[in-house]
Parts: C-alpha cells; structure tokens; sequence
C-alpha cells in the first residue's frame, strides 16, 4: 500500500497523484491502480509519470468511475499499486528525439525525457504536447531540460518537424499515434509508440489486452506497451 | 502439518485450490507475486489444435462486481505447447491442460497428442462461449457432451475433467451424462453469457455481440448450480465463479466441491491464491479441521 | 414533448419505465420521494388466489453487486386485493397486476376474479424461484407456459404479459411459446436461482436454500436474454434485471426491449424511477430523438 | 447529502457520527443510511442516537463491510440518510419507566429518554445498558436526566428489578428483548421492543423484513420496528 502525499487538481479534469512509492521504474512502465478495496472490479492501468525512488507520481485524467474515485482521495489516503508492469522505452540510440504526446497520453514522456537527459545529457530532446484544452498539467513539463512544445485543440503533427529528429516515442491517441507513425516512418530510424489497450490482470495472464502485431499477437501489458512503431497494425 | 491435502481423480493435491484456465497463463505470471506451486493445481489458457489468434475489437468489459470477456481462446496450439510443456510441469503442482476445439476430430487429436505430455489431468473445455465452432457447443446438450467425453476417454491417458457451462439447460443434467460417459470429474462453472451495449456507438461491445461473465457477481448462481451438480453424481466436482476470498472457497467447499479455482479473483487481488491457501488452512486450525475433508459437502 | 410515449399492447404509457413486481409494494410506498403517477406503469407485488404469508428465515442476503431474496409471494391474496384495488388504480400510469398461483386452477380462478378489476395489464408470473409449488415450475418448459398461457388468455379480459424465468433452459424459446399461445407481451428476466451458504453456522443461508438473485450484477446476462428474446418473438418484450440508471435502460431498450422495469434499482435509489423517466427524456432531446422508437432495437 | 461533521471512534468497535443533517425525527425511527455510491448494494439501516433539529447523529457498531466503511468517512465527507422511517417509540403512558438495551441496541435509547423527559419531566427513567466490554460508548449516556445503570458482561436482566417500573422500551439482540418481555409481561403495562431485520427499501416496499406477530406478519421498517412486546412471536 502507498501512501498519498498530494492528489492535485490541474484543472481539464486532470490530476497529479503524488504517492510515497518509492519503487524504482523505467519510463513507459505503467501500475494497476486500486484505490478501493473491491468495487470496482478490476485495477486501472495507469502510465508512470515521475519516479525518482523515494516517490512515484501520476497524471491521469477522470474519465469514468475509477479515475473518479482516485480523484476524490486525499492525502494520507492509501492506495494500491501492483507493478510496475510492462517494458517500458527503450534505450533510444538517435541524437535528436522527438517526444510526441496527445493528451493524457503526455504522462509517460516526462520520465522518459528526464531518464534520457540524465543518461545521455548531450542528447536534444523535444516534447510535442497536445491537449484539447489548456491547463496546469503543462507546467508540470516545464523543468526537463527539454524544449517543450505545446499544442491545444488541432492535430499535433501540425507542429513537428519530422526531419530534425531521428527517433521518436510517441503516446496518445491511437488515431494520433498512427498519424506520427505515418509522417516519420521514412525519416526517423526509431518509432516506438505506447499502446493503450483495455486490461484485467496486467502481467500477462488474461490475454485481454492483445496487441495485433508483425510478430503476432503481443501482450500489452507485459510484452508492451511500448512496441516498435512498424511492429504495430494501427486500427 | 497440512490440513488441505485433497484428492481428485486419483491426485494428492496439495490443498484444493487452482488456478482457473484463462486467468493464469500457463503458471508463470504471476510469479512475482507468489510461487505457483503453492496452489494444489493449475489449469492452463485454453488450448486447441490449430494455434487461434482470439477475437478482435475490444476483448474486456468491466460489469457490476463482473468481467465480460471475449478473448476467443487464443492460444498457440497444442503441439507448441507440447514442445515447451516442461516449463508448465516443472510447476510442484497438478498441472491440468485446458483442452478446447472447433469439432470432435480436433478434440481428439489434441488429447492424442497430450498423452505423451507430462501432465496430470485434462480440462475438457466444451463451455467457452466466445468461439464460434465447437466451443460451448458441445456442452450445451447431455447426448453431446456424452458423446465427446466418451471419446476423449478412448484416447486419453490422463484422468479427465470435464467443464460444463452454466449456459446449459440443466448443468447437472450434464454433469450426470458426463459422470456416466467416464468423466474422472467435473468443474463448473465456466462463464455466463452476457452481453453489453455501447450506447454512445450504439453497437454491441464485443464483436460477438455476446461474451462471458465472470467474477463476484456470478458467484450466487454458481454456488447453486455446484450445489446441484454435486448431488446429482458421485464423481468429484471443482467449483468455481467468483471466488475472491478464503470464505468464498469455503463456502463452494462446503457445498460439496472436492476443489475450488480461482479466475477473475486473480486480477484484482494477484495474491489471491496464496492468501486463500493460507486462509483455508488457518481456518482448519482454528477449528480443529484435521482435514478439510471434515466440511466437504456439510450442506 | 414528450418524447417516451410507449405504446405496449394497446396501452398508451407515458414512457417505458415500469415498476418491477415485488420492488414497489403496490405503487404507493416511495411516494415520499415522487409521484408514482410519473412511471409509464407499475407491476404490483407478485399475487395469488389465497392469502400467502411468505417464507420464513431470512429473507435477504446482500452479493456483490446483487441481492438474494426469498420472500416467497408474501401477499394478502387476490381477492383482498381487488377489494382495495382502487388504491393502486387511482395512481394515473399503466397499472398491472403480477398474477402467481399454485396450480393452474389458482392461475385461473385469479385472473377471473381480476377480470372485474379496473387494472391495464396481468402480468403472468410464472418464474417465481421462491415458493414450492406453481412459480417457477410453469415457466420452466416450453409446453407448460405455453398451456398456462393459452388458459389465462381464455378467461381474462385484460391485456396477458408473460414474465420468463431466466432459469428455464432457453428463455427466447419459452417466449415464443408464449407468444404463439396468445401471449400479448413478455416481460423477463426474473431472478435467477442462486445460493448463500453461511459459513459461520455451516448452512445455507436460506431456508428453502435456494433464493432469486437480481440487481446490477445479472445485468449482463439478463440483456443479453432480452437481446435474444427480442429477435425470436414479434410481440413486444419487457426487459429487466439489474437496471440501476437511464443508461442501463437505454442499453435494454437499445436491445430491443419496448420498455423497461426497475426492480431491485429501487431499493439504493429511492429516486431512480424518476431520475430514468428524465434521464430518458433529456438523452432523446441532446440526441434529436422525436420519439424513443427511433433507437429502439438498434442492435 | 449530510455533511459528516465528526465520527468518534469510541474503543470496541463502536462510533459516533455526527451529521449536519436537521430533519426532526421521532425516537425509534431509522434511517437508511449509505457512506458509499454503489458498493455496498444496499443502504444500511441504523436507528437516530440523537436529532436536536440542527445535527443528526447515530450510534453504531463496525461488524461488516457497510459499517466498516462509515467508520472511515471523515468530517467533509458527505452521507446518504435516506428516511427518517419506521414508527418509533409510541407515548408512553407509565410513570416509572425502563429503558433496556444491549449493545449497539442501546443506540435509539439516548434520544428515547431525552424525549421523554424534555416532555414530562416528572417521569423516572432508568436506562440500563449491558454492553460486553466497557468503552467511550457509555459516557454518551451521562448527559440524560436519568439514572444510567451499565453492565458489563452477562445478562442485563440480571440488574432490573422490573417491579420497580411500569413500562419498558428496550432494543439489543432479538434473544435479551424475550428475556426482557417474559420477565416484565405480567409486571409492566407497557411493553415495547424495536425489532431488527435484514433490510432493503426500508420503506414497506419489498417485504423484505416481515416480523410475525399475533396481527398477521408486518413491515419491520415501515409498521415498526418499534411493536408491542406482547404482539411479537419472538424467534
Ligand atoms: C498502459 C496504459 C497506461 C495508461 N496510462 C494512463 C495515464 O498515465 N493516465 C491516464 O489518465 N490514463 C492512462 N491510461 C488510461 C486509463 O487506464 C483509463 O483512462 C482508465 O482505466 C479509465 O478507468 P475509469 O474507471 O475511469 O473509466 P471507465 O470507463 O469507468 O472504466 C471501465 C473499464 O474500462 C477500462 N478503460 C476505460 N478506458 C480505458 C482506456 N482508455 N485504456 C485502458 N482501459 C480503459 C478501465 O480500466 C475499466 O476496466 C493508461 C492505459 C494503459 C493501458
Ligand atoms: C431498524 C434498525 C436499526 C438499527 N440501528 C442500528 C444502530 O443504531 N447502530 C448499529 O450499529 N446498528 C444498527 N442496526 C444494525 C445495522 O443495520 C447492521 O449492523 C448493519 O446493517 C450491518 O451492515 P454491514 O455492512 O456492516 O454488515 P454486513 O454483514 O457486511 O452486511 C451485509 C448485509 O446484511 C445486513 N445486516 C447485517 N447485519 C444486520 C443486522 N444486525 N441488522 C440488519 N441488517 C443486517 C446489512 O444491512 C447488509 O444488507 C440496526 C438495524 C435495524 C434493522
Ligand atoms: C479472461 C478470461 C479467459 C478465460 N479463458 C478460459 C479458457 O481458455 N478456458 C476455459 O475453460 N475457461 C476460461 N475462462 C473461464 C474461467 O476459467 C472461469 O471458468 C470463469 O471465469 C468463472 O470463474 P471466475 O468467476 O473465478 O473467473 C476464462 C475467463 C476469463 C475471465
Ligand atoms: C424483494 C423482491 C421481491 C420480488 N417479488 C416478485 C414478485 O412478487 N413477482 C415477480 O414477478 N417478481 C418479483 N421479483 C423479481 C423482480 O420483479 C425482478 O424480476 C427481478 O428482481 C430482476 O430485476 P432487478 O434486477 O431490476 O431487480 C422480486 C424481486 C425482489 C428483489
Ligand atoms: S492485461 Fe491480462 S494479459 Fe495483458
Ligand atoms: S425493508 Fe423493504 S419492506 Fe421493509
């Protein structure tokens, strides 16, 4: 059990969960959530935004009866996280990567970025971040050493120069995750993307969370979700 | 000393408790939780003779203290499972196949091929309501769900388990037919058929417009239908349908399962099955159960 | 405008939202919450020939998303009731009287005496899972709801509405079984047969030992019965089971049913009739929607 | 929506909450109360320990996991009360009048006997309130204009000397208020017992609840759950 040290409202329904888990983890990994005890049923996947060993924290955004409940706990509260699951981003071996996140889906490039600047400092890095609406939950971006580029409302892609980068992680939509996968297929040497898939167990036990890929079915949870962007059929 | 040690179908388990097929891979996953060969079985992800990629479009639904689910029973097919079947075996356990298939000649091929396997039961799965051919097919009616378990019993070395499905007209109608076409034993039950609507799309969730309900909510109606079927024949029965606790287990064991298996329970709570060994055992100590034979079908 | 206007078997409701039987005592009892009179109908608690007192022990037990009940037709018998029946009938909404029995000559004495009753509507109980003679028994099997059906529909003068047990092997075939013997609708599901055990007092809970399960948790399973249902017959189907928000009954009617009862929803949400009358109303003003017949069995 | 104000652990596994709730009810009544959305399923029944018009507040003991997890809510969490219902206590005609509870039965007591003193001062009460094991739950008791007896351990009855009284109220396990009744029957004029019973609409609606009595079976919530002792056919 975690314990909650801050639950902050950023405003466009999205929150920041700051939890005393200080369980090491690689950007892209994700925990099951449970800030309940048994209803609902099933634990809630939810990206690693931060975690530096001593806390983990996370961006979500309410959509529906689970996140709802973790947006009503409050510090001091407990709450369950079973992980961390899945691969994660890989080592990226380009010089000039674009971090490219649509929505909620900017959660996991902020542990990427800052894990890639710490291991590769010479390395330059560029967030492109969409969202719908704008709110707080951009500023949590703001202390990577990283150029980060904001779009709200329109299509990402409007804002990103594929030919200055040479590899790319992308999350988000899948609709969008397409579109980048598309525009830099030809450009950049390395496309990771991070799937998002419905899940019940999260260690690869259910086979609910089936990833149609090249190499056949793969499990989101624990054989992604990042995958190779030329491995995935997008939908 | 240990209170749970239970036998079915000629095994010395450990204690009643197993992994229900589908929820548990092949043994290993959950690994980083518990080791597996704690629990008195495992059944594995339900095999079929040709490898199945599963259904597409969404796969899970979550319902009121329920799963729907439509996985399609995708599985790399027998004979790649038989070729790394060591790493399900080397699991201390009863190490049981799942055994599923789109008509009878597959059925009995797969179980041809699972005898030279080091394993100790077959599952016979004629209750998967989410493929199209075969599957819950077989087990809908007694003559055919005779017919199969008979037939696998000609070929098979591997004491049999057939598991019905709550979906049947009368599921202990079935069981009986299939206690007297040679069954080793029985589980129940497998999921209910369900179904949900998206009503934003306006269109079916899944893409079988119906799927399989599991979990707490169906625990009621399973319980019953074990309490049924344990009167009804005299070879052992496994419950099974939402169980989440030691006193769920309990209670299936007290309705007259020799065995219980946990599915859904699993996801929710990875340490399921380790805390409900623990909690049948303690249990047993703390009211003076030399073994839990002594509740057995008390009801 | 009123944009649910329902017609079900030559009655004009004002909206598709009923009062399930043995949920809403006989319309009056959740009137400090709102006027009963805004429901499209309500089903009375379920009645029969002579007074019954109901079953002893306990008569609920709360499941995980679900409720067991064994209350056993407790009611005052039909005659007491149709001496006050001018109670339930001043409520201005489609009013029906769920008809139980022990036998077919009570079955028909009943909705003789019915006859001289200004009610809209019985509502043939035959999937009662609490009394031991009659209830459920009918509708069990094709041939004697079909019987029970074709016997009523000769004395009463009162539209017939057949309410299915979803424990019958096949509900969609009982259906049409009803239907082609004069049934005018169909309403199901009941509550399913299933069980609690105490393990405390090492007993089944219960003392018939089998209850009616209902409530959110067989929502899945009683939809896709509806959805079933619906495609086999061509009268009007009712659905119900588990409804506990507008969205779940936009799900049943979407699936085709012609309206929808709430029953166990009631008992957490004293407000839920209301806020699903609205809720329905509000979603077919958002959505364009003139009348709730343009979404209905869209899938 | 009540406001939780406070909810007092009181020492074996009792509580006090308090609720900004001030709808008047009458001693005796209950309301269906739910700390919760969805699960539990139903709303739990639990009698008014006290209502002054301003704040409503209910005595209760943690034994599953409804009460489990009103003891968790924290002032500014908000509470369903869904009532007040049920009959409660009738006027009592007796001049020398007991209150009997046992346990968490003696819950609906408190407000009882503040009742009837702020009505006729004049009347003697005497509570005695058997608890199993002593707590902070006794102290609540203090402040009434009566004469409160405890015991700890054993049976109640053991400490009344019902000659000494013409009406009894009494509320706790179904097997004490026979024990209560058949002591007091041919001693005291008036005899009333609250009954419990499981519970699902709470108001007359289900029959889920239905008490046998010598007028025919009746709804514990809605024609109770207060009854003439002498009606009752105790089990
Ligand atoms: C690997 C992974 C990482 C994720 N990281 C984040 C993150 O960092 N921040 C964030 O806000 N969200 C993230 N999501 C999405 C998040 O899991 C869903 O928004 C959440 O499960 C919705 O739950 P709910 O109860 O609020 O919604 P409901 O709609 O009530 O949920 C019902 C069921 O559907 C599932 N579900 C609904 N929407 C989704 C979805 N988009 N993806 C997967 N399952 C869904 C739920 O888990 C639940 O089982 C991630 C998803 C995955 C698969
Ligand atoms: C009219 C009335 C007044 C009551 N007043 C009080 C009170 O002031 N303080 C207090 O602590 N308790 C009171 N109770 C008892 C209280 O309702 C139960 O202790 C409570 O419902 C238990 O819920 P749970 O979820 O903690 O237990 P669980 O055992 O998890 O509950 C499961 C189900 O059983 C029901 N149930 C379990 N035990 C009882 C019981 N003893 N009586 C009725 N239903 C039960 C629950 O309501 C629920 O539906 C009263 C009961 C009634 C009928
Ligand atoms: C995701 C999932 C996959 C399943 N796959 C199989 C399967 O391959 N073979 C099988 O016999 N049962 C399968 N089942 C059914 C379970 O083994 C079990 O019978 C059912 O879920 C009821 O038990 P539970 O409520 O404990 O989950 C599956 C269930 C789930 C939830
Ligand atoms: C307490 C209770 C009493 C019921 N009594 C009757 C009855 O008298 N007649 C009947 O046809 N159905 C009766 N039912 C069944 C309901 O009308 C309904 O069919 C069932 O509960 C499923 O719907 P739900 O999940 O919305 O409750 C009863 C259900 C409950 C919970
Ligand atoms: S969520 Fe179960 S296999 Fe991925
Ligand atoms: S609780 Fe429903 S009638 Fe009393």
């Amino acid at each position: 059990m975690a314990v909650i040290l801050e639950n902050r409202d950023l405003g466009d329904s999205m929150f920041l969960m700051i939890t005393d888990h200080g369980v090491d983890s690689a950007p892209g990994q994700f925990y099951m959530v449970r800030g309940w005890d048994k209803y609902p049923l099933l634990s809630r996947p939810i990206s690693i935004f931060d975690s530096d060993g001593k806390t983990t924290k996370f961006l979500y955004r309410v959509v529906g009866e689970g996140t709802d409940l973790l947006s009503k706990l409050k510090p001091g509260d407990e709450v369950q996280l079973q992980g961390p699951y899945g691969n994660g981003f890989p080592e990226i071996k380009g010089n000039r990567i674009a971090l490219v996140g649509g929505g909620i889906g900017t959660a996991p490039l902020y542990l990427a970025a800052k894990e890639i600047k710490r291991k590769n400092p010479e390395k330059e890095l560029v967030l492109y971040l969409g969202f719908e609406n704008s709110s707080h939950a951009q500023e949590l971006f703001e202390d990577i050493e990283a150029d980060a580029r904001f779009k709200i409302g329109g299509y990402i892609t409007d804002i990103i120069d594929f030919k200055s980068h040479d590899a790319v992680l992308t999350c988000g939509p899948e609709a969008m995750m397409k579109a980048v996968f598309h525009e830099a297929k030809d450009i950049c040497g390395e496309i990771y993307v991070s799937m998002e898939k419905r899940m019940a167990c999260g260690v690869g036990a259910c086979l609910g969370c089936t990833c149609e890929t090249k190499a056949g079915n793969r499990r989101t949870c624990k054989d992604g979700p990042v995958f190779e962007g030329s491995e995935v059929f997008f939908e | 000393m240990n209170r749970l040690i239970t036998k079915l179908a000629g095994f010395n388990m450990k204690n009643p408790v197993i992994a229900a097929s589908g929820t548990f891979g092949y043994g290993h996953d959950y690994e980083q939780y518990y080791d597996p060969s704690i629990l008195g079985g495992i059944s594995s992800k339900g095999l079929t003779l040709n490898p199945k990629p599963g259904n597409k479009g969404i796969r899970l639904w979550e319902t009121p203290s329920g799963l729907l689910n439509s996985i399609g029973l995708e599985n790399p097919g027998i004979r790649a499972f038989a070729r790394e079947v060591y790493k399900m075996s080397e699991i201390d356990t009863m190490v049981i196949v799942n055994l599923g298939g789109d008509n009878l000649e597959e059925y009995i091929e797969g179980a041809s091929i699972l005898n030279d396997s080091p394993i100790d039961m077959i599952e016979l799965n004629i209750s998967c309501p989410n493929v199209k051919a075969g599957g819950m097919a077989f087990g809908m009616q007694c003559d055919s769900a005779a017919l199969i378990t008979r037939e696998i019993k000609k070929v098979t070395k591997h004491p049999l388990m057939v598991k019905l499905s709550p979906n049947a007209p009368n599921v202990a109608d079935v069981g009986v037919a299939c206690a007297e076409s040679g069954a080793d034993a029985l589980s129940l039950v497998n999921t209910f058929q369900g179904m949900a609507i998206d009503i934003k799309t306006k269109k079916a969730v899944f893409e079988n417009t119906y799927a399989g309900l599991s979990g707490p909510a169906i625990k009621p109606i399973a319980l019953r239908m074990v309490h049924q079927t344990v009167k009804a024949v005299s070879i052992p029965v496994v419950g099974l349908g939402g169980i989440s606790s030691w006193q769920d287990a309990l209670e299936f064991i007290m309705a007259g399962a020799t065995a219980v298996q946990i599915g859904t329970g699993n996801f929710p709570n990875p340490n399921l099955g380790k805390e409900i060994v623990r909690g049948l055992q303690k249990y047993c100590e703390k009211n003076g159960i030399i073994n839990i034979d002594e509740i057995r079908g008390i009801i």
